[in-house]
């Protein structure tokens, strides 16, 4: 297939100027790393999908029990165990309690507990586990036994030890989630940092005089950002299923607060007779778990430098 | 490789060691004692047991007579089911709850590793996102409503299956199935993920370049690579998936062990929950010490040569 | 790629649940169970296929939701151990329906000065045909007495000769307790004062049966741990225990009675949860549920559904000391208290959370309690004793409140913040919700926070006095009001209520004078009059317990504990 | 006749951010027996075009535009993959650069090497392990028997590339890509694999198509080059013609580049060809070099220059030829004749 033979005269055979050659710029957009995750990330369906999903749930947290007719904890017992109608578009509960308006107030409390869940053990493990990382020898192998201790203790001892001793306000959940959960983050950054620990970008700050510190938190910790974020991301359905196993076990949130995994503990006990007082959180608890997870997985996939193509 | 084993002996000890002491400890710390139930026992009844029991020493003293008796094997006796031995309640237990734990594991790990593959190799096609959205339900769902579900269904409504008890193979399926639904779910995930990884690393390329085919070189070259990952998170979830699950043996009533870890604690029954602690932390340490084997197995770089 | 994939993962499946195929099991082998059909027919409450075996056994398989702790009759104090006890073994009375029968002791005489029962006891056999003697009857009494026993329920005892100085570690010769075996079948108890409730708790406690001193000590600290090392005395014996699973009973022949015992064999199945228990029930799977949640009550028939008083009075006790200096000042006024209890509208949680299944309390003593005659109840005789409307009376709440308030000099926005404890169980956190609500809407009062922690923490704090409101649920021996009125005496071990009142202390203390019931009764519900009037207790409910029992068989009674001795087919 | 030709052969990726042209008509061809260099600067395209060969990259992205690739005659551009299989290990075969990753870290080294024979030769399996003891040890690799059970990460860098070769001659293939084999190894290590290689390619007569950017090594290994720059071959002819009387600006500007130490004074500047090679994301319309050409004209902006035939091995793409073109001073040789 033969080019367009272009006509060239005599003349376009003299000497380019300077100023002249350098006409072509780079015409590839720069982008950030951050920036370019996001385009990706935006650019998947399912990660658009799942986000929206989540997005709803927390607007409806927020702004329903603000707006409903029904305060979240009224009892009326004329109206008990009535079923999805006009007034109660999700039925009452046992206590004649509007559940339109706890489902989402109980969402306020899951949710929070599941983003705070996801950071606090994070950021503790990000932190222990830069420093077992770098600074290695001992220190690592210390934390590293520590860690080892804490994880052989059983999960549910060790959380209802912790519920007994913090009382189970929602604050109280979330740091017994995070005293369980940043042994696992800590062990992946730790593992990452050994990793990069004496790769060159390092060895080079540290020539020009940077402190420790310094090399942790503004070189080692960045790079594991990655990993770090794709941890928090799966660990906010976790921490959200965390909670409902806590009602399950009696050890929920303290009253009159109520969250999804009240909700359901509350519908399971008759859900023969109504059904739809443990379908209705349970289908919107597995709908929002539902948009973390592909979220999680599509974050994954954004991420990972190899599938950037 | 002796050398290697002596040193992990070692270490295993100490951090046994640590666990029971800052469990004991920290059981103490806890207001309430074991005697107290809801037929509410007198208080000069309830201080009676306590010296019965010992508990009315200081703290400190307690601890080690609980550690003599452990040294010489003996767990002391459960607070909540008098006279019977914490290593006997243990023993009559844990073998349900392994059973139940090895029938799931067997069904979630295959089906888990085949998902996961699947996911990989047809990665952005329909079969990726099924395979992704059949894994993410089960993790989704809360077990207990999979576990209510599946009872109504295959039990009550069809009468198919045992509704609940363990008397056979019949008895567990269900069980097993509600179980295994969150193993499935997570290895199907890590799965995929290590597959990806392993597809892009260069030794894929040449045996591309060998002129293998497809099956050839998932089976010799991806799957093997890609079970590193698996193989390391296979300790703690093995060892967690035999030490049974509370809600799961509750609402099928098998007498498995999951429901003592709850109910210790909440009886405040210190030996029992003591009990369960130390022989979860050796079952856990035994089970990562076979996984760095079996790591070794799979992956030569790792392998503990003297 | 994939057909290869996915063969070999079914290969691999299969050989796995092959593998864990054959792991152990407590009972039935898996082979076995694979093959036997599994279709067990759809039972609309009607016939229940399996009990109609052809080898024309009768068998009953009743469904409960918790296991027995232990076999040995001096340390048990939880109902499941007692009610297997009480199958398995004979004292020297029993308590049928609430009525006491002779049980090993044929007759008993008492002297004229209260002190000295003589109980003559007929021949009868252990399970492995030994005879029951007079001396195996002291040493359980001396077991129960003994402190190295580690016992806890001998307190309804302490009347007896020097039991109290053993207890306390005084006397270290047990032979010196009040309770001596003239021969093989005469057994002589003398006690200290006179004790009117000495013959009802004898008879209703599972504490006492009779205890062969080698085979116990044989088996040692595991004596009633497992099924070999216990031995039967009563209508039946035990056949297996797997812990956790079930208790197998078979009719003991060797029993002195075993005609009246109808059944051959009875089983005894634990499943916790109280869904998969009520489906087994409509399956057909359980003869008998023992505990079916309130929700379901619709869906069985009144031959089916049996609602039996439980013998547990529900109160919420006041803290009259406040946990808080401030708190103390509010809740020692008596109108305060009055206006609480006005406000809970008993008859509409009742119906909300039991299914209208509970006794609405408006006083105290249970209503099971027997009269000072056998066909009247006490409640028959003193009907007019109440402290509370059985629905909220939201005038005369708020006028309590007015009258407290003036009292206090306070208004209801100064009132401090006031804790309301109550244990973890069951829906003890939706009444909570449910009282402080309507605390909330009736009264205009939103100063109550709920605490809540699991049970041995729920109580300390309560025996701490760590509370201002606490849900009290107390139940103790149905046929006397003693025991449960006796707690909130001065002397009362648990009154940790900071209500220290002399004219009900009293009051009650004369009740152990006399041996009348007439007289008794008269003074127990003065005091309960002038408890629910000044005292911290402010009644809520009686608890039952709801039991579905299969319509082809008769004889199964719970009250506040199981009694199936006489079960039968129904003609 | 050549036993590879390519021709004209164009290959883009299809990314996020649109085409990437990164082959963007290249013509070469290979004889028996002789080592053809392509040589350029990183990012020029000459992985991709050997990679694209034997379509080892995955088709999405990669996409094969334009152009034909001749093997012994036949054109593989429309092979299948099953097609592609029976060629890949038998008649081509590929080192990689980096040793390190490039064997798979969990099977041993003989069995590695045993899998292309097993594949592609009719061998029972003792036969089979017999070949991989002789290729072993025609590497270089002491006492097969023990080294081949060894697993990859107990051998150095060096070894391993033997490893690598022995594992693509195994089943005599007729051509040997080798995708800069001595890039990741130390001198002397790589001097020893460049003469492996040669000996392998003179004992075999086999074709080797050599990916390099050292221009030490093309001297040293090439019959004929290709130099390639931003996705085109900009000159290619034997290594005498290229070496010696190079026609094209950048190759001038890549044997400037090449450190002379000998007359080294004091510490000048290393040589270099300013400015760096266009984004291929969208190629200029003329010429790519035009903007790093010191000899640039209007021309090279505004079209692509034409392929011109210096001798029936020399052909060279620059506007520079053209008659109408001013005269440039020849390229001479500063230095002696390179051994």
């Amino acid at each position: 297939m033969q080019k367009k033979q272009v006509e060239l005269d005599l003349s376009d055979f003299t000497r380019l100027l300077d100023e002249e050659k350098n006409g072509e710029e780079i015409v590839r957009p720069s982008t950030s790393f951050w920036r370019d995750f996001a385009r990706r990330l935006f650019t998947n369906k399912a990660a658009v999908v799942s986000l929206t999903v989540v997005a709803i749930m927390v607007v409806l947290s927020i702004v329903i029990p603000l707006v409903s007719p029904y305060q979240y904890d009224a009892n009326n017992l004329m109206s008990i165990n009535q079923g999805p109608s006009a007034s109660h578009w999700f039925g009452t509960d046992t206590l004649g309690r509007d559940l339109w308006t706890r489902v989402w107030y109980g969402g306020r409390i899951s949710l929070a507990i599941g983003f705070f869940g996801a950071i606090f053990p994070a950021l503790i493990g990000v932190v222990i586990g830069g420093i077992a990382g770098y600074f290695g020898g001992v220190i690592d192998m210390l934390i590293m036994r520590v860690i080892d201790v804490l994880m052989c203790v059983p999960q549910m001892v060790f959380v209802i030890l912790l519920m007994l001793k913090f009382g189970n306000g929602p604050v109280a959940i979330v740091t017994s989630f995070a005293l369980i959960g940043w042994m696992g983050s800590a062990r992946n950054v730790r593992g990452l940092v050994l990793q990069m620990k004496n790769q060159d970008f390092v060895n080079a700050s540290r020539i020009l005089g940077a402190s420790h510190l310094r090399l942790i938190f503004k070189h080692l910790i960045p790079n594991t950002l990655g990993i770090v974020v794709v941890g928090m991301t799966m660990s906010v359905p976790s921490a959200i299923f965390y909670e409902a196993t806590l009602s399950i076990l009696g050890l929920g949130i303290k009253s009159p607060l109520t969250s999804w995994g009240q909700l359901l503990q509350l519908g399971v006990q008759n859900f023969k007779l109504y059904a739809y007082q443990l379908f209705i959180p349970a289908v919107i608890l597995s709908i929002t778990l539902l948009a973390f997870n592909i979220l999680g997985d599509r974050v994954r996939d954004a991420l990972d430098p190899k599938l950037r193509n | 490789m002796k050398r290697y084993i002596a040193k992990r002996l070692v270490i295993s000890v100490i951090t046994i060691w640590a666990l029971a002491t800052f469990s004991f400890f920290l059981l103490k710390t806890l207001p309430g004692n074991p005697f107290q139930t809801e037929q509410l026992l007198k208080p000069e009844i309830q201080e009676k047991m306590m010296s019965y029991y010992g508990l009315d020493k200081p703290y400190f003293e307690q601890y080690l007579t609980y550690m003599g008796n452990l040294l010489h094997g003996d767990m002391g006796y459960s607070f909540k089911y008098t006279n019977r031995s914490v290593w006997d309640i243990i023993m009559q237990t844990f073998p349900i709850s392994a059973d139940l734990g090895l029938r799931s594991l067997a069904i979630g790990y295959p089906v888990g590793l085949l998902l996961g593959t699947i996911a990989a190799r047809r990665r952005g096609k329909k079969a990726d996102y099924l395979c992704v959205l059949i894994s993410v339900l089960g993790v989704s769902v809360p077990n207990f409503v999979i576990g209510s579900l599946l009872q109504w269904v295959f039990g009550v409504k069809t009468g198919l299956l045992p509704i609940a008890q363990w008397k056979g193979f019949s008895y567990s399926i269900l069980p097993t199935i509600t179980l295994s639904i969150a193993t499935i779910a997570s290895l199907t995930r890590t799965m995929r993920a290590s597959m990806l990884e392993v597809e892009n690393q260069d030794y894929m390329k040449t045996a591309k370049a060998k002129g293998l085919g497809e099956k050839e070189i998932v089976w010799r070259h991806q799957l093997r690579n890609a079970m590193i990952p698996i193989v390391t998170g296979l300790g703690p979830a093995v060892a967690t998936t035999l030490m049974g699950s509370f809600i799961v043996e509750q609402l099928f009533s098998i007498p498995g062990i999951g429901k003592h870890f709850t109910e210790s604690v909440q009886a405040l029954d210190y030996t029992m929950v003591l009990g369960l602690t130390i022989f979860f932390g050796v079952f856990l340490v035994a089970a990562n010490f076979i996984v760095d084997i079996l790591y070794g197995i799979i992956d030569p770089r790792i392998r503990i040569t003297d | 790629m994939r057909k290869k994939v996915v063969g070999f993962v079914l290969a691999c499946t299969v050989a796995m649940s092959a593998l864990a195929g054959c792991g152990t099991y407590t009972n039935g082998d898996p082979v076995a169970d694979a093959t036997q059909t599994e279709g067990n027919q759809q039972n609309e409450n009607g016939s229940s296929g399996n009990t109609e075996q052809a080898t024309g056994t009768k068998e009953l398989t009743i469904g409960v939701s918790t296991d027995a702790t232990s076999l040995d009759t001096s340390v048990i104090n939880d109902n499941n151990s007692g009610e297997v006890l009480y199958h398995t073994s004979e004292g020297l009375l029993r308590n049928v329906g609430g009525k006491i029968v002779p049980g090993i002791a044929e007759s008993y005489d008492i002297s004229e000065d209260n002190l000295t029962y003589t109980f003559h006891l007929r021949d009868s056999k252990w399970e492995d045909g030994e005879p029951i003697t007079a001396e195996q009857f002291v040493y359980s009494f001396q077991r129960l007495l003994d402190p190295n026993t580690g016992a806890t329920e001998y307190d309804k005892f302490l009347s007896i000769v020097n039991a109290q100085e053993i207890v306390d570690g005084e006397i270290t010769d047990l032979d010196q307790l009040g309770v001596k075996a003239e021969d093989d079948h005469t057994l002589v108890i003398t006690l200290k004062q006179i004790s009117p409730t000495f013959l009802s708790s004898l008879a209703a406690s599972n504490n006492l049966y009779p205890l062969r001193e080698e085979f116990v000590e044989q088996c040692g600290t595991a004596y009633g741990t497992t099924g070999d090392n216990y031995l039967s005395c009563g209508p039946y014996k035990l056949e297996a225990w797997n812990q956790g699973t079930e208790i197998i009973y078979v009719k003991n022949d060797q029993y002195y009675d075993a005609d009246a015992i109808k059944m051959d064999k009875i089983t005894r199945v634990v499943i916790e949860d109280a869904n998969t228990r009520a489906s087994m029930f409509d399956n057909g799977e359980i003869d008998v549920n023992m505990s079916v949640p309130a929700s379901l009550k619709d869906n069985y028939d009144s031959d089916t559904l049996f609602n039996d008083p439980a013998g547990t009075t529900t109160t919420l006790q006041i803290n009259m000391d406040g946990m808080t200096e401030e708190s103390g000042k509010v809740l020692s006024n008596v109108n305060f208290i009055k206006a609480l209890s006005y406000a809970i509208d008993r008859e509409g949680l009742n119906m909300a959370l039991a299914n209208g299944t509970y006794d609405v309390a408006t006083r105290l003593i249970d209503p099971a309690t027997p009269g000072s005659t056998d066909e009247t109840t006490y409640w028959e005789e003193y009907p007019d004793v109440s402290g509370a409307p059985t629905t909220a009376d939201p005038e005369k709440a708020n006028e309590y409140l007015n009258k407290a308030l003036e009292e206090l000099g306070m208004t209801k926005e100064e009132l401090p913040r006031m804790t309301y404890l109550c244990m973890e169980t069951g829906q003890l956190k939706l009444y909570a919700e449910a009282i402080v609500d309507s605390w909330k809407t009736v009264l205009g009062l939103d100063c109550f926070d709920i605490v809540q922690y699991p049970v041995p923490t729920t109580i300390q704090n309560m025996l701490d006095g760590q509370y201002d409101i606490y849900w009290q649920q107390n139940g103790d021996d149905m046929n006397d009001p003693y025991m449960y009125m006796s707690y909130w005496t001065k002397t009362g071990s648990i009154n940790v209520t900071g209500w220290m009142d002399d004219t009900y202390t009293d009051l009650i203390n004369q009740t152990e004078l006399t041996m009348d019931r007439g007289e008794r009764l008269e003074l127990f519900a003065e005091a309960e009059q002038y408890i629910l009037d000044n005292g911290p207790q402010i009644p809520l409910f009686f608890f039952t317990t709801l039991i579905t029992v299969n319509p082809e068989f008769t004889g199964i009674d719970y009250g506040a504990n199981a009694e199936y001795l006489y079960a039968d087919y129904a003609e | 006749m050549s036993i590879l030709e390519v021709k004209d052969l164009r290959v883009s990726f299809h990314t996020y951010a649109g085409k990437v042209q990164a082959v963007r008509g290249v013509s070469f061809s290979v004889d028996k027996g002789k080592t053809l260099a392509i040589v350029g600067e990183s990012g020029c395209g000459k992985s991709v075009t050997v990679q694209t060969i034997m379509k080892l990259t995955p088709t999405p992205p990669a996409f094969i535009e334009e152009g034909s690739i001749l093997y012994e005659g036949t054109d593989i551009v429309g092979y299948s993959e099953k097609q592609m299989q029976k060629l890949r290990g038998k008649e081509f075969s590929m080192i990689f650069q980096d040793p390190m990753t490039s064997l798979n870290p969990t099977m041993r080294v003989g069995r590695q090497i045993n899998e292309n024979i097993l594949k592609h030769m009719t061998l029972s399996s003792k036969e089979a392990t017999k070949r991989t003891m002789e290729m072993m040890r025609l590497v270089g690799i002491a006492n097969p028997e023990i080294n081949m059970l060894r697993y990859p990460h107990t051998y150095s860098g060096g070894m391993r590339q033997r490893i690598m070769i022995a594992m693509g001659m195994a089943a005599n293939p007729k051509i040997l890509f080798a995708d800069e084999p001595t890039t990741a190894l130390d001198v002397t290590t790589q001097s020893q694999i460049l003469d492996l290689i040669n000996d392998l390619k003179k004992q075999f007569q086999m074709a080797v198509v050599l990916i390099t950017h050292n221009l030490g090594v093309v001297a040293r290994m090439a019959d004929s080059v290709a130099v390639m720059y931003a996705g085109k071959v900009v000159e290619t002819g034997t290594a005498r013609e290229v070496f010696y009387e190079p026609k094209h600006p950048y190759t001038w500007g890549l044997l400037n580049s090449i450190p002379d130490t000998a007359n080294m004074n004091g510490n000048r500047e290393l040589p270099a060809i300013p400015g760096t090679p266009p984004d291929l994301f969208a190629p200029p319309k003329g010429c790519a070099f035009a903007a790093r050409c010191p000899y640039a004209m209007k021309a090279c902006i505004k079209a692509q220059p034409e392929e011109t035939c210096l001798s029936d091995t020399h052909k060279v793409s620059c506007h520079l030829l053209d008659p109408r073109a001013p005269k440039v001073e020849p390229y001479h040789v500063k230095r002696q004749k390179t051994e």
